[in-house]
């Protein structure tokens, strides 16, 4: 990676000056980052510019790169995958500025001096395992797989659960994840999925695996609008999905990431690169996902209350 | 759209009395006819399901919200304009109607502000097109971006949820195992239609898209008439906005947002159905309907999402296609 | 150029060549109109041709078949003797064939020079518009017609006049062998239409052939050198200027005794219905004139002498500066919208039957029940059995020839489209009726039948005040006439037993001569 | 638009001869004076930053994509037409670009792919809408719809990322400082607003725009001319994409997408610079300024970006308003 022996302010007089981006800042958890990092830097005493790019890598690109002009000391990525943003790491490797990153990509990448991400793997065995115990078995049922690739995240785990169902048994609608193509209507696209297949196979669906809640809650309507009592796993422990796994209904289970333990994570490794210019053994740190099923939801924090 | 027929008034007219031929009148069904051949395509390739009473009343259901936003622009599009903020209104509407209630409003309350911010929005609208001359699709355009704004402003980016269950019903229950938005659905295409056919306002809308100089030297209010015809969008655009909330239960910024295109394209599937090839809502019905077939005959195939959107620019061009080769000058 | 310039050199060249330009039997009908019959017309190169006829003769729409416009029914065009056909206006352009279209200006939203050469090959090279070259060659152009317009400036910025000047200039421009020019003085001053006379003379003597459509016959006989008549889709003859008079040209275009035509005069009351006080519009200066029950008032003029404006300006269509308009004793509101003025009684069957008349693709009942939508509803309902009613009975009155009431307005003739915008009018049972060339396009058995209906009208004690361009229809279906000329009443006739020379020489302005002579 | 354009053709000429004060002169340039309103705001809340050499480089780099594509919007307005297809078709054409540089081609011939993929887009839309007469919204939201499938399976929905360098440079390499698409922005804007100005092929565009029965009864081949106009506008929306990918550094099926709505506006907010009320492309890039200056103004404040939104559209219509007063009926 680019960075630099020598980095890091080290004399500690001086304030950390850092740059902070996220594309994600309309989403809830991109929505607290933002607040999370800038309370960080008050409390550290960060020289901080934070810039939020509203899904939009042409607006923010070229502002993260001119403030990377003006000089920085450090560089924090939220939420923004490694792909979109082949410019910043540009600059900032010609810059010798490391990135520290959350959430920003599924696999290693040199582009990060890390990235902490939770294990797609764990997250995918768990909710496959949920759904295993609830429908008796996977073996021999027909599960249907929402993701929506754009998001690496979401495609990562989605690939992974397909390979994991078939592996169990089950038999995929398709073969393939069904793609949802806008965030925006993710959830009637769902719903529309399961209850367009419902009315052709009725009966047909003995679970579904959504790659994030929203479309999950989609899926859950569908199923129950369907009059089928099949389950849904989704990814991401929102309120409403909580509320809805404790109300007994087609919702089984979601995933919480710990998103503030990661933060403070990565900041205590700002920290040591701002003490003596370390940087981290690892470039890539997947940490471990809670699975959030009835018996564990009232003591979650939904991660649309965080902030 | 009155662009062409202005322009090419002369030849348009030779052509219509030149060539009225048996074949013609055929191709002039070409929507329907596109309509009847994906049903039938469909049909054919899962004769089980595609026409079963669950998998109709299924597709009703996914259309009902559409529908009635394609109504909303139908009004619009008869007067000879556009809006493309209706998508976005009916998601500030939803939004606001649930925020309310989360806010321990009543449902009623609550309803009503959000068909207070439809109307709102489509006065703005009106007022900005007909009054001070600005282009419909810029004002529309602009009336959007702050719509869906002060939409993310209501539900803080989020999505709420957790409305009372009097209200979700609205979108979630059942009438003789119909769900109520196809009611509703119903209910408001046969207002509207009856409105732009039976009331002197809707003769008045169709006069202004037939020939404006025409209505206003008929002593036709046409600045009035336009404004209306906003206002009345917005309306109708919160109504399927508050149903859309209560369907899904929850309201977000951008939930409706894609009615919209979607909403334009089926008014303009229709507007190829009628002989004078104005906005009709008989044809918008239609254009909905293609619409809905095609959503859910390609998902019961399993088609791959990325291949359906291919498919879907194709099949509107074909019929448009189809049925424009009737009115080659129009 | 060795020719000196003057007729008779140029007719005795035009005799020893083939024709520049034939029309052979050319038939052509627009869905049961017979627009034109067999027409025939022979143009040689170096002669301004006129060609003549009543409104709805046939004449533009021969110059749009010539033209590669319209396709003919049947007929031949023959260019230098061989037979031709073209697809579009461009490939008539190729073959030397320019016309300057009736009605048809300019781009408003381009400069004038290029207006002027518009369609042409734009000078440059490589695709890359020579901006100096193309202001020197519209220069040129507009400085044959004495024009000093600023070439840089937007062609929607000149005033009417100027307009039409670059339009003129545009069809000069082209290096076209046969240029025909429909109306093109219609709205020019005495000024430009020098100007455009002698550059057509100048092309003349160089061999182009013109083929010249004009209303106002003194230009005819001062310009052109052959003439052609038409009448109701036909050529009557084909004349050299020198060979005859303006009276046979008129007697010759109308052809008929008008008196037939028309019904019987009624007794117009003196119950005043409508009166106009100094009103002023953009062209109407200071017009005051009354119209009483049961009267029909013709109002005559040359084109452009305001009289439609004088009929939009009643119809609260246009917004008058400054006068007064009292229907029935009440002083209308300035700026009253034309809702308001219907109300108050009084309609407008306008000029442009097409853009402003009808609307084209909506069927007769629901163009009749356009205006009558305050009787054909209730609580803002309205009621079909009350439209099918309303619309049969106007079919009935007018005896509209339709499959039904339901059957598009664009498919029909031009004088049942007529008759359904007069139906619309009449419905509101109007205390003034405003009729702007209210037979305009429309053949002579339905002219006849518009004129009975006039007559019942006014008869029945409505105030018909009525435009025409046509001095016979004028004289014949008045009571009383108004003639225009330049935004003012230039003279007012008892129509009884007016003579149509003398309302001419009202329309052109030289209303004290005759007084005079009288 | 030609909608009000024809209909209100002699209204509009006679209003424009009988009213040119020097007060409307001043209100011509209304779009003007709201961008300058808007840079001495945003001067005034931040002197020591907004106007700074780096921020005003790094405005010009945050809209120098949005300009080509509003470039190539420009065109077809011009003509009278609309282009719905412009974000979607510089997508497809920068995702088929880095497909093909992954897929170990050389980065000149995944350049012409890319340009050929949109030049052909291009040419669809022009048959359909110049040959096949089809409206132009109809025909480009539905190639619209089928070319963000084909960039979907291009990307296989995916964020295509890797590209070779020599790539890359064209979008994020600098000249003096200055990052090179600011380059390419600027020339390409050169080149449309020349061809414009000074080619044959821009004036007849005028000329159609201004009145196609005129143009056309005057001998412009105007169905040629509308064909030139939508291929080229692909072609350039095309540049667009790859300069856009390049840039980026990573192609994904939607990255463009809402060039297309602010593509419309600036040509909408450009339009009222000039007296005829116009396309041009030196109002449009008034326009691409004021959308820029807006969003980065409104961050630098720090401003919500929801209330960003809201503003963008208040701004807007500010800024077409204040220029309508002076032609009020065009
Ligand atoms: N496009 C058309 N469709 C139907 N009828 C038409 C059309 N164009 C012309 N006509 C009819 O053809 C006849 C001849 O019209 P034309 O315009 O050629 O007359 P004109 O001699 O040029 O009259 P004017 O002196 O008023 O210009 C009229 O009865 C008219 O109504
Ligand atoms: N529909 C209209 N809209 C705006 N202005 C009009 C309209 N019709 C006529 N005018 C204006 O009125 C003025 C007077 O022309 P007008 O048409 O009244 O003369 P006219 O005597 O009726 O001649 P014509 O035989 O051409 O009808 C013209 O300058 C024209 O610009
Ligand atoms: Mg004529
Ligand atoms: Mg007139």
């Amino acid at each position: 990676s680019g960075g630099d022996s020598g980095g890091g302010t080290g004399d500690g007089d001086e304030a950390l000056k850092v740059i902070a981006f996220t594309s994600g800042n309309q989403t809830p958890v991109g929505a607290w980052w933002v607040k999370a990092v800038q309370e960080k830097a008050d409390e550290l005493g960060w020289d901080l510019t934070m810039i939020q790019g509203d899904f939009d890598f042409q607006k923010m690109n070229p502002a993260v790169e001119s403030a990377i002009g003006q000089g920085a000391d450090v560089i924090l990525d939220g939420y923004t995958d490694v792909s979109s943003i082949g410019s910043i790491v540009t600059a900032a490797q010609d810059a010798g500025i490391p990135i520290f990153s959350i959430d920003a990509g599924t696999e290693p990448s040199d582009a990060f001096a890390v990235n902490i991400t939770t294990d797609q793997q764990q997250i995918v065995d768990q909710t496959v395992e949920a759904l295993d115990e609830s429908v008796g078995g996977l073996d021999g049922k027909t599960v249907m797989v929402i993701g929506h690739d754009p998001h690496a995240g979401i495609r990562m785990r989605a690939g992974l659960a397909v390979e994991a169902l078939e592996e169990a048994g089950a038999t995929v609608v398709g073969g393939e994840p069904q793609q949802v193509t806008s965030p925006a209507t993710g959830r009637t696209e769902a719903l529309n999925f399961v209850s367009d297949y419902l009315s052709a196979n009725p009966d047909g669906l003995d679970a579904v695996w959504a790659g994030w809640d929203d479309a999950a809650l989609g899926a859950a309507q569908g199923l129950a609008e369907g009059g089928s009592s099949a389950k849904v796993t989704g990814v991401d422990a929102l309120s409403e999905s909580i509320a809805a796994i404790e109300a007994d209904g087609n919702m089984l289970a979601t995933i919480e990431q710990p998103w503030p333990s990661i933060l403070d994570q990565l900041v205590e490794l700002v920290q040591a690169y701002e003490a003596d210019g370390t940087l981290p053994d690892e470039n890539f740190v997947a940490v471990d996902a809670t699975l959030v099923t009835k018996d564990n939801a009232a003591e979650i924090t939904p991660s649309d209350k965080l902030g | 759209m009155t662009v062409e027929k202005e322009s090419t008034r002369t030849a348009a007219v030779v052509v219509q009395q030149s060539s009225r031929t048996a074949g013609r009148v055929l191709l002039s069904g070409g929507t329907v006819v596109a309509l009847i051949l994906l049903v039938l395509f469909f049909f054919l390739m899962r004769p089980d399901s595609f026409l079963s009473f669950v998998n109709v009343r299924n597709i009703l259901y996914q259309v009902s919200i559409l529908a009635i936003i394609a109504g909303a622009q139908t009004i619009v599009m008869v007067v000879g304009d556009f809006d493309l903020s209706v998508g976005a209104t009916s998601s500030l509407a939803g939004s606001v109607a649930a925020a309310l209630m989360l806010d321990e409003h009543s449902v009623g309350v609550a309803i009503l502000a959000g068909l207070a911010v439809g109307l709102a929005v489509g006065l703005v609208n009106g007022v900005l097109i007909a009054y001070l001359n600005l282009s419909a699709f810029v004002a529309t355009l602009a009336t959007m971006t702050s719509v869906i704004g002060l939409a993310y402003l209501v539900t803080a980016g989020t999505t709420l949820f957790g409305m009372p269950p009097e209200f979700t019903q609205l979108g979630q229950g059942r009438l003789l195992t119909i769900p109520m938005p196809v009611y509703f659905a119903i209910a408001i295409s046969l207002v509207i239609w009856a409105m732009l056919r039976f009331t002197t306002v809707g003769r008045r809308w169709h006069a202004i898209g037939g020939n404006v100089e025409v209505a206003r030297l008929s002593g036709v209010n046409v600045r009035f008439a336009r404004l209306l015809a906003f206002t009345l969008a917005g309306f109708v655009s919160a109504i399927g906005g508050i149903l859309l909330a209560a369907r899904l239960g929850s309201a977000s910024a951008e939930q409706g947002g894609d009615n919209m295109m979607f909403s334009v394209a089926a008014v303009f599937l229709g507007m190829t159905v009628i002989r004078s090839g104005a906005a009709n809502l008989g044809g918008t019905m239609i254009g909905v309907a293609i619409i809905g077939v095609m959503s859910n005959g390609l998902n019961i195939l399993g088609v791959n999402a990325y291949v359906q959107q291919v498919v879907t620019g194709l099949i509107i061009i074909a019929a448009v296609t189809l049925s424009s080769l009737k009115t080659r000058e129009r | 150029m060795t020719l000196a310039e003057g007729r008779p050199e140029v007719a005795a060249s035009v005799s020893s060549t083939a024709p520049a330009l034939e029309a052979v039997d050319i038939v052509k009908s627009f869905d049961g109109v017979h627009a034109l019959k067999g027409v025939r017309l022979s143009v040689a190169p170096g002669e301004i041709h006129a060609l003549l006829g009543e409104n709805g003769a046939g004449k533009s729409t021969l110059i749009k078949i010539v033209t590669g416009l319209y396709a003919p029914d049947s007929g031949e065009i023959r260019r230098e003797g061989h037979a031709v056909g073209f697809a579009n206006v461009r490939a008539a352009h190729h073959a030397g064939i320019v016309a300057l279209y009736q009605e048809l200006s300019i781009v408003p939203t381009i400069s004038v020079a290029e207006n002027v050469l518009l369609g042409e090959q734009l000078p440059g090279r490589a695709g890359i518009v020579d901006g100096r070259a193309l202001r020197r060659r519209a220069k040129e152009q507009l400085e044959r017609l004495n024009q000093r317009i600023s070439l840089r400036k937007l062609a929607g910025d000149l005033s009417p006049v100027q307009q039409t000047m670059v339009a003129v200039a545009r069809a000069l421009a082209t290096d076209a062998r046969v240029l025909i020019l429909d109306e093109p003085t219609a709205s020019l001053t005495d000024t430009e239409i020098r100007e455009v006379f002698a550059v057509l003379r100048s092309l003349r003597n160089e061999g182009v052939a013109i083929v010249y459509v004009s209303h106002r016959l003194e230009e005819v006989f001062e310009l052109c050198d052959r003439l052609t008549i038409m009448r109701n889709g036909e050529t009557i003859v084909t004349k050299d200027v020198a060979d005859t008079t303006i009276d046979e040209v008129i007697s010759t275009m109308v052809g008929r005794s008008a008196g037939s035509l028309y019904p019987e005069r009624g007794t117009a009351t003196t119950d005043v219905v409508l009166t106009a006080e100094h009103l002023e519009g953009r062209r109407v200066k200071d017009v005051s004139f009354t119209a009483h029950a049961g009267e029909v008032l013709g109002i005559g003029g040359l084109a452009g002498s305001g009289r439609s404006e004088l009929l939009r300006l009643l119809a609260g269509a246009q917004h008058y500066r400054s006068g007064t308009v009292t229907v029935d004793g009440a002083p209308l509101r300035r700026r009253s919208p034309v809702g308001r003025v219907l109300d108050a009684g009084v309609a407008l069957v306008p000029e442009e039957r097409r853009s402003q008349g009808v609307m084209l693709g909506a069927s007769i009942q629901d163009n009749v029940a356009l205006a009558n939508i305050a009787t054909i509803s209730r609580a803002g309902w309205v009621s079909g059995s009350r439209i099918a009613q309303i619309a049969k009975h106007g079919m009935a009155d007018l005896q509209i020839k339709a499959r039904s009431a339901r059957q598009p307005v664009g498919e029909l003739s031009g004088g049942n489209q007529q008759k359904v915008v007069l139906a619309k009018m009449l419905a509101r049972r109007p205390k003034v009726l405003l009729m702007d060339e209210p037979t305009r396009g429309i053949d002579v058995g339905t002219k006849a039948e518009i004129y009975r209906l006039i007559r019942e009208l006014a008869d029945s004690g409505t105030a018909v005040i009525a435009v025409s361009s046509e001095l016979p229809e004028l004289i014949g279906m008045s009571d009383r006439i108004l003639i225009m000329h330049e935004g003012s009443i230039a003279g007012e006739v008892p129509a009884d037993g007016a003579d149509e020379e003398l309302l001419l020489s009202y329309a052109y302005g030289r209303s004290h001569e005759h007084e005079q002579a009288e």
